[in-house]
C-alpha cells in the first residue's frame, strides 16, 4: 500500500444533465477502479449503475432473523414452563395458538429489526467508499466521487471531470476526518437494564397492619383469656409407654444437657461458668426423688436451677422428670 | 442456588437486599463503552432513587446486627453448645422460632459472676423489668405464610437457613430469604411449589 | 440518464419550502405549546394522584372493570393506523399521490403508539410493578404468563412501536441528512447523528430503498395483527358482547377509520399553517375521502352483521346489551356514534365537490374521531355494565380524574405533534422531488 | 403435570367443594359478616358502597318476583365459584391467578398488578378489586387476621375458601399423623350460617357430607351452560 498523504480524492458537482455513464467509462478507461468511484444524488437514480453490491443480500437476512425471531418466540412463550416449574392445577401453560402469535410477532419484530441494522451497517460503509459529503446536490445536483487516487492520476481524473461538464471540482486529502453519527444502542440497551435495577425495591403489604408474630405488644390480652391454642396435657398413664422415648432424650438434650451434661453427671458445659456446680443426676442424694418430686423440682426451680414452669408444658416436664427418674444410678466413687 | 446457577449467572444484590440475576457476560469495553457505562450509573441511580421512593423500608431487612446488648451466638451456641431450641423454644411447635424471654436469660445469668458490662445491663433490664429490644434480622415479608414447625418436622436443620451461628460472632442473614431461594429447595426436596403453600 | 431538467430545478425551492417549517415558531407557537404543556401538567397530576390514592379516583366498579383507559387505549392504537395504512399499504400499491402525505401520518403513528401505551400505564392498578410482564431471569423465578392476551398485546405493540418507529425513520434518513447540511444552531449535531453519515451514493440509496422494500409488506402485517390482537382482549374473553369472531378485523377497520380521520385533520392544519398548498393537494383531500368512504362503508358492514346476528340470536344475555344501545341507557351516545362516523361521512364524503374542500374533511375527521372515542367506549362499557347475572348491572361515565388523564394524554399527543414538526420535515423532501421527477416524466 | 406429583399425607388430592342450599338460606348475611371478619375484606363505607364498590366476597343476590302485593324475595349466596375450568385463570398475565392443585382459583396479592382482566371474565362477578387503600379506624385493626393479608390499593381479590383454615386444617392433621377427616376444615361462612345452608368439604372423599349433598336432585350449577365446572353445587328451592 501506498502511504495516505501521496493519494487525494477528487469531488466533482455536476449539473443533473451531465452524461454519468460515459464520465465512468472514460475515468475507468483511465485506470480507476469501479470500486473508487461513487455517485451521489439527492434522490434514488433509477438509472442502473455499474457499481456492483449483491441484490439479494437484505432478503436472507430478513428471512435469518424472521427464523431466529420465531426461536426467540418459542422460548418466551414456553419458557416458563421449561424454566421454572409452576404449579398450574394441572392446567397446561403452553398452547399452540398463543405460541404461534407470540412467535408470529417476535418474527416480524426480529426481521424488521435486523434488517433495520443491516441497512444502518451498509450504509455506514457505504460512507467509507466516498471521498466527502457534498451538500450542494440536494439542490437539484449530481456528485461524482473518485477516492484513493495517486498523485499521477490525479489531472487525468480532473480533465475527465471538466470535459464531463463538472461546475466545481475539490480535492480533498485522503485521510478522511471521522464523520458525525456514532451509533449509540449499547447505552439505549443499558438504560433498558436500569429499568430492570427497579425490580424489587417496592415493597408492598409486605408490613401488615395485623398482628404479626414476635411483633410487640399492642393491646395486652382480655384478664382471665386463655391463648387459643394451650398445649395439651397427657395424662400420668400414657407416661410409661413415652418414658425413653426419643422425645424424652431430645428434651434432656435441649433443656438439661447445657447444665447436667449428656450423662447427666452435672458436667455440661454451661456448669464452669456457674456460682456452683449443677446437681449430678445420677447421685443418690436424686436418685432417692421419686418422679413427682423431680417433676416438682423441674417445675418450680431448686437453689440455682430455674424453673422451668413457663419455658414447658406440663407433659413436657413429666417426660423429664420420667426420663431422669430412669437414670441409671453413678457408679464411679467420687461423688457431689 | 447461588452455586448452581454461579457459572451462567452473576448475582448483583441491590440496595434492598434482592439479587438479581443477570447473564454472565464480558465484552471488550471501549471509550463509548465507558461513557454509556457512565450513562448506565447515572440512570441506575435514578431508577434506584425511584425505586427506593416506594420502598418504605423494612429497618430488619437490611439492619446491622446492632443489638441492645452484645450477643454471641458464637460464644453460646457455639463454646456452651446450647441447642437452638433452648433459647428459641417454639421453633418446633409454631410458625415462629420465637426470641427468649428475659426470664430464661436469667435462669443461667443470675447464677454466674456478673463482670461484663453486656451482663451487667440484661441484669438491669431484669432489676427494671424492662424488655430487651433485640433487633430483628430475620424477617419475611408478612404476606407470605412461613412456618418453622413444619420445616423442623421435615427435618431441616437450622443451619440450613440460618447458616453455622456457632461459627459467627453476629448473625448476618446467611440466606436471601427471597422467593427463588425458597423455591429451589423446595424443588430439590419435592415439597409443595402450589404458590397457596407459602402466600397467604 | 434521463433527467428532465425541469424537475431537477424544483429541487432548492423544495429545500425552502419544505424546511421552511423547521425555523423557530412565532409568539402563537410558544403559547401554544405552553397552553398543552399546562394541560398535560394538569394530566400528569391526576395521575400521580391516582397513583397516591388508588384506581378509585376512576368511576369503575364492579363489574365494570375496564373503561376509560382501555377505550382511549384502542382509540390511540387505532389512530396509530393512520400512519402503516396510509404509508405502507399506498407505497405497496405503489400509488404516488401518498408522498406528500406519508410523513404526515407516519409521525401520528409513532406518537398514538406512545399515547397509547402511557393508557396501560394509568390502567394497572400497581403500574409500579409493570416490569412483572417482562420475562427476564429474576429471583421470584416466575415469568409473566403468554397464555393471556395482554401479553400478546404487549408483544404486538412493543414490535408495532419499534416497527413503526423504524419505518418513519427510514425515509427520514436523507431528509436529515439535508437538514444537518442546511439547518445550523443545536439541532445540527442531533441531525448529524440521526443521518447516519448519510452521503447520497448510489449503494446507500440502494440499500435504503431495499430496507424500505422488505420492511414495508412486514408492517402492514404488524399493522394488522397488532389490532387484531388488541381485538382479541375484548374477543377472547367470556363477556357476552364482547365474545364474538368479527371482533379483530372491526377493530382492524375502525382503527383505519379513525386513522385516516385523523390525517384528514393533521392535512388540513399543516397545510394551512406552514401554506403548503401546492404540495398537499385538493386531490390528495379528494383521495383520501374516497378512501374513508370505502372505511366507513366496510366498517358499517361489520358493524350491522354484528348486531343483526346478535339481534335475530335473540340470546338474553346479548339483547341486554342491544336494548341498552339502541334505546336504554347508552342510547343517546350510541346514536351519536352512528350519526358521527357513519351517517355524516357516507353523506358528505360522496360528494366530489365535498371533498375538494378542506376544511370540511378537516370536520368530518373530527366527527369521526370523536364518533370512534365514543365507540370505544360503547364496545367497552355496555357489555361489562350487563354481566349474565343481572343482580349485577350497573352504569358508568368517567370521573374527572379519568377525563383529565384523557385530556391530558390528548394535549401530550398534540404537544408532541407540535414539537415534532419543529424538528422533522414535515413532507418527505427526497421522496417529493423524486415525485416531481416521475410525474414529470410520465406526462 | 407438577400437580400430579404433589406430596399430601394421602394419595388422593383433595378437590374442595361447597353445596348451597337455596332452599334453607334466609338471606341473613351471616355468613357476609363472617367472611368481612376472618378475610381482613376492608371496610368501604356508605360513599363507596353507593358507587357500586363495597367488596364482599360473598353476597346475597336478592330478585324479587311477582307483583305487590304478592311479591316474594329470592335469595342466592354468590361466592367464587372455584371452577374446575375458570375463565379468570388463563387471562391474568403475571400468573396472580392460577389453579391450585386441590382446585382452588387462587389469587396471589403480591403478584397482581391489577388489570384486572379477570374481573371482566368472571361470569359471576365474584372478583373484587381494591379501589384504595385499606382503613381501620382504632381499633379496629386489631382484630385482623394475622393469617390473611391485608390487600393494598390496586390489587384484585377473591374467595379463597378460607384457605388459611384448610392450611392449618391440613396441618393439624399431618401433625396428628391422619388424613383431613370431613367436617375439620369450615370456612366462616359454613361456620356462621345459622342454618347450614352452606357445607363445605372434599369432593374426592366420596363418603363427605358435600360429595353426598351434591349428588341430590334438586342440585345445579350457577351458569352452567358456561362450562366453567364450578365447584360450588346449588340446589333448588324446594318450592320450584
Amino acid at each position: 500500500m501506498v502511504e495516505n498523504h501521496t493519494r487525494v480524492g477528487l469531488l466533482a458537482l455536476f449539473p443533473p444533465e451531465a452524461d454519468m455513464d460515459t464520465s465512468r467509462r472514460r475515468l475507468e478507461e483511465a485506470g480507476i477502479r469501479q470500486e473508487q468511484i461513487t455517485l451521489l444524488s439527492p434522490i434514488p437514480l433509477a438509472a442502473p449503475n455499474t457499481e456492483a453490491h449483491p441484490p439479494f443480500w437484505p432478503y436472507g437476512i430478513t428471512i435469518a432473523a424472521g427464523l431466529v425471531g420465531i426461536g426467540i418466540g418459542l422460548f418466551f412463550s414456553a419458557g416458563t414452563a421449561a424454566l421454572y416449574p409452576l404449579v398450574t392445577g394441572g392446567k397446561p401453560i403452553v398452547a399452540a395458538p398463543v405460541v404461534g402469535i407470540i412467535s408470529y410477532e417476535t418474527m416480524m419484530l426480529m426481521a424488521v429489526v435486523v434488517t433495520f441494522v443491516t441497512m444502518i451497517l451498509r450504509i455506514r460503509r457505504a460512507r467509507d467508499l466516498t471521498v466527502e459529503r457534498e451538500a450542494r446536490i440536494d439542490d437539484g445536483r449530481l456528485a461524482l466521487s473518485v477516492r484513493d487516487i495517486h498523485h499521477d492520476q490525479e489531472a487525468t481524473v480532473r480533465k475527465i471531470m471538466e470535459q464531463a461538464g463538472a461546475l466545481d471540482i475539490r480535492s480533498v486529502s485522503a485521510d478522511l476526518p471521522l464523520l458525525e453519527g456514532q451509533p449509540s444502542a449499547h447505552v439505549v440497551g443499558m438504560l433498558a437494564l436500569c429499568c430492570l435495577a427497579m425490580a424489587g425495591c417496592s415493597q408492598d403489604m409486605q408490613e401488615q397492619q395485623s398482628y404479626q408474630s414476635q411483633e410487640a405488644p399492642r393491646l395486652h390480652s382480655p384478664s382471665g383469656s386463655i391463648p387459643r391454642d394451650s398445649r395439651t396435657v397427657i395424662s400420668r398413664e400414657t407416661l410409661a409407654a413415652d418414658r425413653m422415648s426419643d422425645r424424652a432424650k431430645e428434651l434432656f438434650r435441649i433443656n438439661c444437657l447445657p447444665c447436667h451434661g449428656e450423662s447427666g453427671e452435672g458436667t455440661g458445659p454451661v456448669a464452669p461458668y456457674l456460682k456452683q456446680l449443677p446437681a449430678n443426676l445420677r447421685a443418690p442424694r436424686v436418685r432417692a426423688l421419686s418422679s413427682t418430686e423431680i417433676y416438682d423440682i423441674i417445675t418450680q426451680g431448686k437453689d440455682m436451677m430455674p424453673s422451668f414452669l413457663g419455658e414447658l408444658s406440663a407433659d413436657e416436664r413429666m417426660v423429664l422428670a420420667s426420663f431422669v427418674e430412669s437414670m441409671k444410678p453413678y457408679s464411679l466413687p467420687s461423688q457431689r | 442456588m447461588g452455586a448452581s446457577l454461579g457459572s451462567r449467572y452473576i448475582r448483583i444484590t441491590g440496595l434492598c437486599g434482592h439479587t438479581y440475576l443477570l447473564f454472565h457476560g464480558r465484552r471488550h469495553m471501549n471509550r463509548s463503552g465507558w461513557k454509556s457505562f457512565g450513562i448506565l450509573l447515572l440512570a441506575g441511580t435514578a431508577a434506584l432513587a425511584v425505586g427506593l421512593l416506594y420502598s418504605k423500608g423494612s429497618a430488619d431487612s437490611a439492619a446491622q446486627d446492632r443489638q441492645p446488648i452484645p450477643f454471641s451466638h458464637k460464644f453460646h451456641a457455639g463454646q456452651l453448645k446450647l441447642d437452638c431450641l433452648f433459647c428459641h423454644r417454639s421453633a418446633h411447635q409454631s410458625p415462629t422460632a420465637g426470641v427468649p424471654s428475659l426470664k430464661l436469660c436469667l435462669g443461667c445469668h443470675q447464677n454466674m459472676d456478673a463482670e461484663k458490662a453486656g451482663i451487667q445491663t440484661l441484669l438491669a433490664h431484669w432489676n427494671e423489668q424492662r424488655p430487651v429490644s433485640w433487633v430483628r434480622l430475620q424477617r419475611l415479608p408478612d404476606f407470605v405464610y412461613f412456618t418453622h414447625e413444619r420445616h423442623l418436622a421435615h427435618g431441616l436443620q437450622c443451619a440450613t437457613c440460618h447458616g453455622q451461628v456457632e461459627h459467627m460472632s453476629g448473625t448476618p442473614r446467611a440466606a436471601t430469604l427471597e422467593m427463588g431461594w425458597c423455591l429451589s429447595c423446595h424443588q430439590q426436596r419435592g415439597a409443595s411449589q402450589d404458590c397457596l403453600t407459602c402466600h397467604k | 440518464m434521463k433527467q428532465g431538467s425541469v424537475g431537477w430545478n424544483d429541487m432548492p425551492a423544495i429545500n425552502r419550502d419544505l424546511l421552511a417549517p423547521l425555523s423557530p415558531g412565532g409568539r402563537g407557537y410558544v403559547l401554544l405549546v405552553v397552553l398543552l404543556a399546562a394541560i398535560v401538567s394538569a394530566g400528569a397530576g391526576a395521575w400521580i394522584y391516582q397513583i397516591e390514592t388508588g384506581i378509585g379516583q376512576t368511576n369503575l366498579h364492579p363489574p365494570i372493570f375496564w373503561s376509560a383507559y382501555i377505550a382511549s387505549f384502542v382509540y390511540w392504537i387505532g389512530v396509530s393506523h393512520s400512519g402503516t395504512f396510509i404509508s405502507g399499504v399506498l407505497r405497496l400499491s405503489k400509488a404516488e399521490w401518498r408522498r406528500p402525505i406519508t410523513r404526515i401520518a407516519e409521525l401520528m403513528t409513532i406518537i398514538s403508539v406512545v399515547i397509547a401505551t402511557l393508557f396501560v400505564f394509568y390502567h394497572l392498578g400497581r403500574s409500579w410493578r409493570w416490569y412483572y410482564l417482562i420475562p427476564y431471569p429474576n429471583q421470584r423465578e416466575i415469568w409473566p404468563d403468554f397464555r393471556s392476551p395482554l401479553m400478546w398485546d404487549a408483544t404486538a405493540v412493543l414490535t408495532y412501536a419499534t416497527a413503526s418507529t423504524i419505518y418513519l425513520y427510514l425515509p427520514l434518513i436523507p431528509d436529515f441528512a439535508l437538514a444537518r447540511d442546511r439547518i445550523g444552531g443545536w439541532r445540527r449535531p442531533i441531525y448529524a447523528a440521526l443521518s447516519l453519515g448519510w452521503q447520497g451514493s448510489q449503494q446507500q440509496w440502494q440499500a435504503l430503498n431495499t430496507a424500505i422494500r422488505i420492511i414495508t409488506p412486514l408492517i402492514v402485517m404488524v399493522m394488522i395483527s397488532v389490532h387484531s390482537i388488541v381485538g382479541y382482549d375484548f374477543g377472547m374473553s367470556l363477556v357476552p358482547g364482547w365474545h364474538t369472531s368479527i371482533i379483530a378485523p372491526y377493530f382492524v377497520v375502525g382503527a383505519v377509520h379513525s386513522g385516516l380521520g385523523m390525517v384528514a385533520i393533521g392535512l388540513y392544519l399543516v397545510r394551512r399553517t406552514y401554506r403548503l398548498e401546492s404540495y398537499i393537494r385538493l386531490e390528495h383531500f379528494d383521495k383520501l375521502g374516497k378512501l374513508m368512504v370505502a372505511m366507513t362503508l366496510t366498517l358499517a358492514y361489520f358493524y350491522f352483521s354484528d348486531q343483526l346476528t346478535v339481534w335475530y340470536g335473540k340470546v338474553p344475555d346479548h339483547m341486554a346489551i342491544l336494548h341498552s344501545l339502541m334505546s336504554g341507557t347508552f342510547a343517546v351516545p350510541q346514536w351519536t356514534m352512528i350519526t358521527l362516523i357513519y351517517v355524516l361521512p357516507l353523506i358528505t364524503l360522496t360528494i366530489p365537490a365535498f371533498r375538494h374542500w378542506p376544511l370540511g374533511m378537516m370536520v368530518i375527521g373530527l366527527c369521526i374521531n370523536v364518533g370512534m372515542y365514543i365507540e370505544r367506549m360503547l364496545i367497552l362499557v355496555p357489555p361489562l355494565a350487563h354481566p349474565r347475572l343481572s343482580y349485577n348491572w350497573s352504569d358508568y361515565f368517567p370521573s374527572w380524574v379519568e377525563l383529565t388523564i384523557m385530556a391530558g394524554s390528548f394535549a401530550l399527543a398534540v404537544l408532541l405533534y407540535v414539537l415534532a414538526v419543529k424538528f422533522v420535515p414535515i413532507i418527505s423532501i427526497w421522496e417529493e422531488k423524486e415525485g416531481h421527477l416521475h410525474g414529470r416524466e410520465s406526462h | 403435570m407438577s400437580a400430579d406429583q404433589e406430596k399430601t399425607p394421602e394419595a388422593r388430592p383433595h378437590r374442595w367443594q361447597m353445596v348451597i342450599d337455596l332452599d334453607r338460606c334466609t338471606g341473613c348475611e351471616a355468613c357476609v359478616v363472617a367472611c368481612h371478619a376472618e378475610n381482613n375484606i376492608r371496610i368501604s363505607g356508605a360513599q363507596e358502597a353507593a358507587e357500586g364498590r363495597a367488596i364482599n366476597w360473598i353476597r346475597i343476590e336478592r330478585y324479587w318476583e311477582g307483583e305487590y302485593p304478592d311479591v316474594k324475595a329470592k335469595f342466592m349466596p354468590v361466592l367464587c365459584q372455584q371452577c374446575a375450568d375458570a375463565p379468570c385463570e388463563p387471562v391474568c398475565p403475571v400468573y396472580a391467578s392460577y389453579h391450585t392443585p386441590e382446585g382452588l382459583n387462587a389469587q396471589v396479592y403480591n403478584r397482581c398488578i391489577g388489570v384486572r382482566y379477570c374481573g371482566n371474565n368472571c361470569p359471576y362477578t365474584a372478583r373484587q378489586f381494591n379501589w384504595f387503600d385499606p382503613h381501620w379506624d382504632p381499633p379496629l385493626q386489631e382484630q385482623l387476621n394475622p393469617d390473611v393479608t391485608v390487600r393494598q390499593n390496586g390489587i384484585m381479590e377473591k374467595c379463597t375458601f378460607c384457605v388459611q383454615r384448610i392450611r392449618q386444617g391440613k396441618e393439624q392433621a399431618e401433625r396428628e399423623g391422619r388424613p383431613v377427616r370431613d367436617g375439620d376444615i369450615t370456612p366462616a361462612c359454613v361456620q356462621s350460617c345459622p342454618t347450614t345452608a352452606l357445607v363445605f368439604g372434599d369432593g374426592n372423599d366420596p363418603a363427605s357430607q358435600v360429595a353426598q349433598m351434591s349428588k341430590s336432585r334438586r342440585g345445579f350449577h350457577l351458569l352452567e351452560s358456561l362450562g366453567t365446572h364450578p365447584a360450588i353445587t346449588y340446589l333448588k328451592r324446594l318450592d320450584e
